[in-house]
């Protein structure tokens, strides 16, 4: 089948197949672009074919596969233990969230009691990761835009959390420390006091964060009414996390379906009503703070007790036949674990439900006829992060 | 009593399973039924494929933004050509789920507009994720027939998911 | 259907310089050695490790390689952070052969160096490490290897170029 | 003819001008490994195959400064010799005769304000 139209004669550079499937519906003079795997501003290996008219953006259309490493297919033939080490891959910026979602999904399967130690161990570490998360997020978004020196703040506060967190987890990134019925390790007095002396710190530096960029001109220029999504395309698109709640809705699966403890924590969820970039990036970074109070009173009311359920499985198990769905509230969005099990010491079927693969789908709806420049700016407000969108 | 939920069958799965309300159906009432599922006010959570003795199970996860439920609709699909309408012009999010439970399972998705391989560099034959025959499960053993209410006709809960006889769901000609 | 390139490694080759002297040779060399300008070319997680190298407090400024370039046309060195899959490995070629002599290869982290956790019987996606597309002149194991691991990469190939290395040697730290 | 050192020093700084540009390229020609072969001719696209040439039509607001520069900085040169010898001139018919230049000129300004160049919306439909 031969693709290459006659209306755009192309002298050898036909480009590759989903190029060529692009420009079969593309205009007369327009220029087919590839904001391709190897890109600044795509987090990742994201190709996105653009069809361009001068610096508009008539219509894209987001390539994927490009990081796709088989996560799904590797659940079928490991042991339930071994897939922790997965989910410290899947989404490397909030490693723990993804454990979670695994640990939870087997645990409600097998019904594995947790601790309320482990319980509350468990948000401390999930929330300072978030923080992580959302500090990675900033200065990459701002380095996106075009401002060099922010990510050079952030990164210094997330090397002080990687510090925190190295303790208990073992690891700087991908985290792979929850197990079914608890933690691997507990948390020390000295990782108390950092975590309380982290929290003492961050609220001057965020007060700096906002003073140094928040206010910025530049920043509300390129950020106000970018992107905007509102509810029903929210909606239709399965949106979440904090797109989601930069467009009115308060849906965050900690207050939704409420899982371990957050339902013994009281914490507002930051909502922004206006659902273009700068609600989006008003959210996150109020979220950081709701993080801090979560953390404050968790280690407030952190319980004694084993941070590991004794009777909990070890090593190659059986869980029993069944289907379980747990969800946890990712930095990114809803993450969701569908496990299906035969029986047998291998999962039957793991299904992961990627935040960023349904945030990245609004991409080319809100993309259709503005800038290049804009489109740079709404695909950083998404806060992708690639591997996890292609498992 | 509308005539799509006698088409469908009920369950309510245990709460180990997360999931609350479990809907069977045909695949060509697939798109009626997420276009009423959308105008109720549920997005689409994830499309997920399940490898089984008696075919080829689609599992479209619902959910909502107010209360914490989980709606599954569970499609049975015969192993030789798989084939199941799109609902991309209901939830635009679907297609890449769609075409990516179409990389991993072999599922063609008619009426989907993009059917290239999402994910892989190329299809596989054997699609990645589908099993050996000798290794499938039974759905009886993954959905014992004790979980099983009977015809959705009538049922309360049916009715309020998907009763609703209102205007069927948009003709994929036209993308909204 | 015609699909990504089949996996073909590189076809270019370096042609030494018109004039070849022992002495500007070895000045160049160690210019390039101090000044290396690697290609912002991260895949996955041993992206943000090396995004942290660069970051105050490793700060790789010191060494002379903080300048990431996104262009291959302006870089010297394309350090490969991640999994290299089937569908990138084309790309991946393309972009060595559009980098200008002299240029290096540093393969960050067990994905680029093996495969890493990827690798397993049956795997159809993961090219199992990337000198099977591109020459690597330098190995760094690690997953995420650390960035210190990734700071002594980039001591191992100066040490290659200019053939001596000016660091001192972090003496194994007991106890602390 | 009158040899002065001046004509030296001019000459040495144009060689020096000339050493200063081609002696690094020269250099480099010459001293520089080459890499040839493969994608290296290929245009940089993010390591994917481009489609299409560069040669296509461009919006107008791309040559705006172009146009800009044609009907200012142009005009201004044939304004010299005018003002070299405005003053002598006496009668309206000179003044005259720059004006109707000048505004033919100024019509490219609408002419662009008309087509658009000056807006830059933030985004089309």
């Amino acid at each position: 089948m031969n693709f290459i139209p006659a209306a755009n004669p192309c002298s050898g550079l036909e480009g590759d197949f989903y190029a060529q499937r692009f420009a079969l519906e593309a205009h007369e003079d327009s220029l087919i672009l590839n904001m391709g795997p190897q890109h600044p501003s795509t987090h990742g290996v994201l190709r996105v074919i653009l069809e361009m008219d001068g610096e508009y953006i008539l219509r894209c259309e987001p390539v994927l596969g490009y990081i796709h490493r088989m996560h799904e297919a590797m659940g079928q033939n490991r042991a339930y233990v071994q897939y922790f080490a997965n989910m410290g891959r899947v989404d490397y910026l909030h490693a723990l969230a993804w454990n979670w979602a695994w640990a939870g999904a087997v645990e409600r399967l097998a019904g594995i009691e947790v601790p309320a130690r482990a319980q509350f161990i468990r948000v401390i570490c999930t929330e300072l990761n978030r923080i992580n998360s959302h500090l990675l997020w900033w200065g990459a978004y701002l380095l996106d835009l075009g401002a060099v020196t922010p990510i050079m703040y952030a990164f210094e506060d997330r090397e002080r959390i990687m510090d925190i967190l190295q303790e208990p987890t073992g690891s700087r990134l991908t985290y792979s420390s929850f197990r079914f019925g608890g933690v691997v390790a507990d948390i020390s007095s000295d990782f108390v006091r950092r975590a309380r002396a982290l929290i003492a710190r961050m609220p001057e530096r965020l007060a700096m964060y906002h003073e140094l960029v928040t206010g910025n001109a530049i920043l509300r220029g390129r950020l106000e009414d970018v992107g905007v999504v509102d509810q029903a395309m929210a909606r239709r698109y399965g949106a979440t996390g904090p797109v989601l709640r930069g467009s009115g809705v308060a849906y965050d699966v900690r207050r939704a379906e409420p899982y371990g403890v957050y339902d013994q924590f009281d914490f507002a969820i930051p909502v922004q009503d206006a659902g273009d970039s700068m609600a989006r990036y008003q959210v996150r970074m109020d979220e950081i703070e709701t993080s801090l109070a979560i953390i404050g009173q968790a280690l407030d009311g952190l319980p004694e007790g084993h941070f590991m359920n004794p009777d909990a499985p070890r090593g190659k198990w059986t869980p029993p036949v069944g289907e379980s769905y747990f969800a946890v509230e990712g930095a990114r969005g809803k993450i969701g674990i569908y496990l299906a099990s035969d029986g047998s010491d291998t999962p039957y079927r793991v299904k992961l439900r990627s935040p960023s693969l349904s945030n990245l789908s609004l991409f080319p709806e809100l993309a259709k006829g503005t800038l290049l420049s804009d489109a740079v700016a709404i695909l950083g407000s998404l806060d992708l992060v690639i591997p996890e969108i292609d498992r | 009593m509308s005539v799509l939920t006698s088409r469908l069958r009920l369950a309510l799965p245990p709460n180990t399973s997360g999931q609350d309300i479990a809907l069977a159906a045909s695949s060509q009432d697939v798109p009626s039924v997420a276009g009423r599922l959308l105008r109720k006010g549920w997005f689409l959570e994830d499309i997920c494929g399940l490898d089984m003795a008696e075919g080829l199970a689609l599992l479209y996860h619902f959910a909502r933004w107010d209360r914490p439920t989980r709606v599954v609709l569970r499609v049975l699909l015969p192993h030789g050509g798989p084939e199941c309408p799109t609902i991309e012009h209901i939830y635009p999010g679907a297609s890449w789920l769609e075409r990516e439970t179409s990389d991993f399972f072999g599922i063609a998705f008619t009426g989907a507009s993009n059917t290239t391989p999402l994910l892989l560099a190329e299809k596989l034959d054997p699609p990645p994720l589908s099993r050996k025959p000798g290794h499938r499960m039974s759905t009886h053993r993954l959905w014992p027939l004790a979980q099983w209410v009977g015809g959705a006709n009538g049922n309360p809960l049916a009715e309020d998911l998907v009763g609703d006889p209102g205007v069927e769901a948009p003709a994929p000609k036209d993308r909204p | 259907m015609a699909q990504a390139h089949p996996v073909v490694p590189f076809a270019h080759e370096t042609l030494p310089p018109r004039l070849d002297f022992e002495l500007p040779a070895r000045v160049f060399d160690l210019c390039r050695a101090m000044s290396l300008w690697p290609m912002t070319f991260g895949l996955a997680c041993c992206a943000i490790e090396m995004m942290a190298v660069t970051m105050p407090r490793f700060d790789l400024a010191r060494f002379g390689a903080e300048v990431f370039r996104p262009s291959p046309r302006q870089s010297d060195l394309m350090i490969v952070a991640g999994t290299v899959t089937k569908k990138i490995a084309p790309a991946l070629i393309t972009l060595y052969e559009q980098m200008p002599a002299p240029k290096f290869v540093l393969a960050m982290g067990n994905c680029a160096i093996s495969g890493g956790p990827f690798k397993h019987p049956g795997q159809y996606a993961v090219v199992e490490g990337v000198d099977r597309l591109v020459p690597v002149d330098v190995y760094v194991p690690g997953c995420p290897p650390r960035p210190e691991a990734l700071m002594e990469g980039i001591f191992r190939l100066q040490k290659k170029i200019a053939g001596k290395r000016f660091w001192p040697v972090p003496a194994l730290v007991e106890g602390t | 003819m009158v040899f002065s050192w001046l004509n030296v020093a001019v000459f040495v700084c144009l060689a020096a001008g000339i050493a200063f540009a081609a002696g690094p390229l020269g250099a480099s020609w010459l001293l520089a490994p080459r890499a040839i072969g493969g994608a290296f001719a290929k245009p940089y696209e993010c390591g994917m195959e481009p489609r299409g040439q560069a040669w296509t039509r461009f919006g107008i607001n791309y040559s705006l400064y172009a146009l800009i520069f044609l009907s200012f900085d142009v005009d201004v040169l044939y304004l010299f010799p005018v003002a070299a010898c405005y003053p002598q001139s006496h009668g309206w018919g000179p003044f005259i005769a720059v004006a109707v230049f000048l505004g033919i000129l100024s019509l490219a300004i609408f002419y662009f304000q008309r087509k658009g160049v000056f807006t830059w919306p933030r985004r089309i439909q």
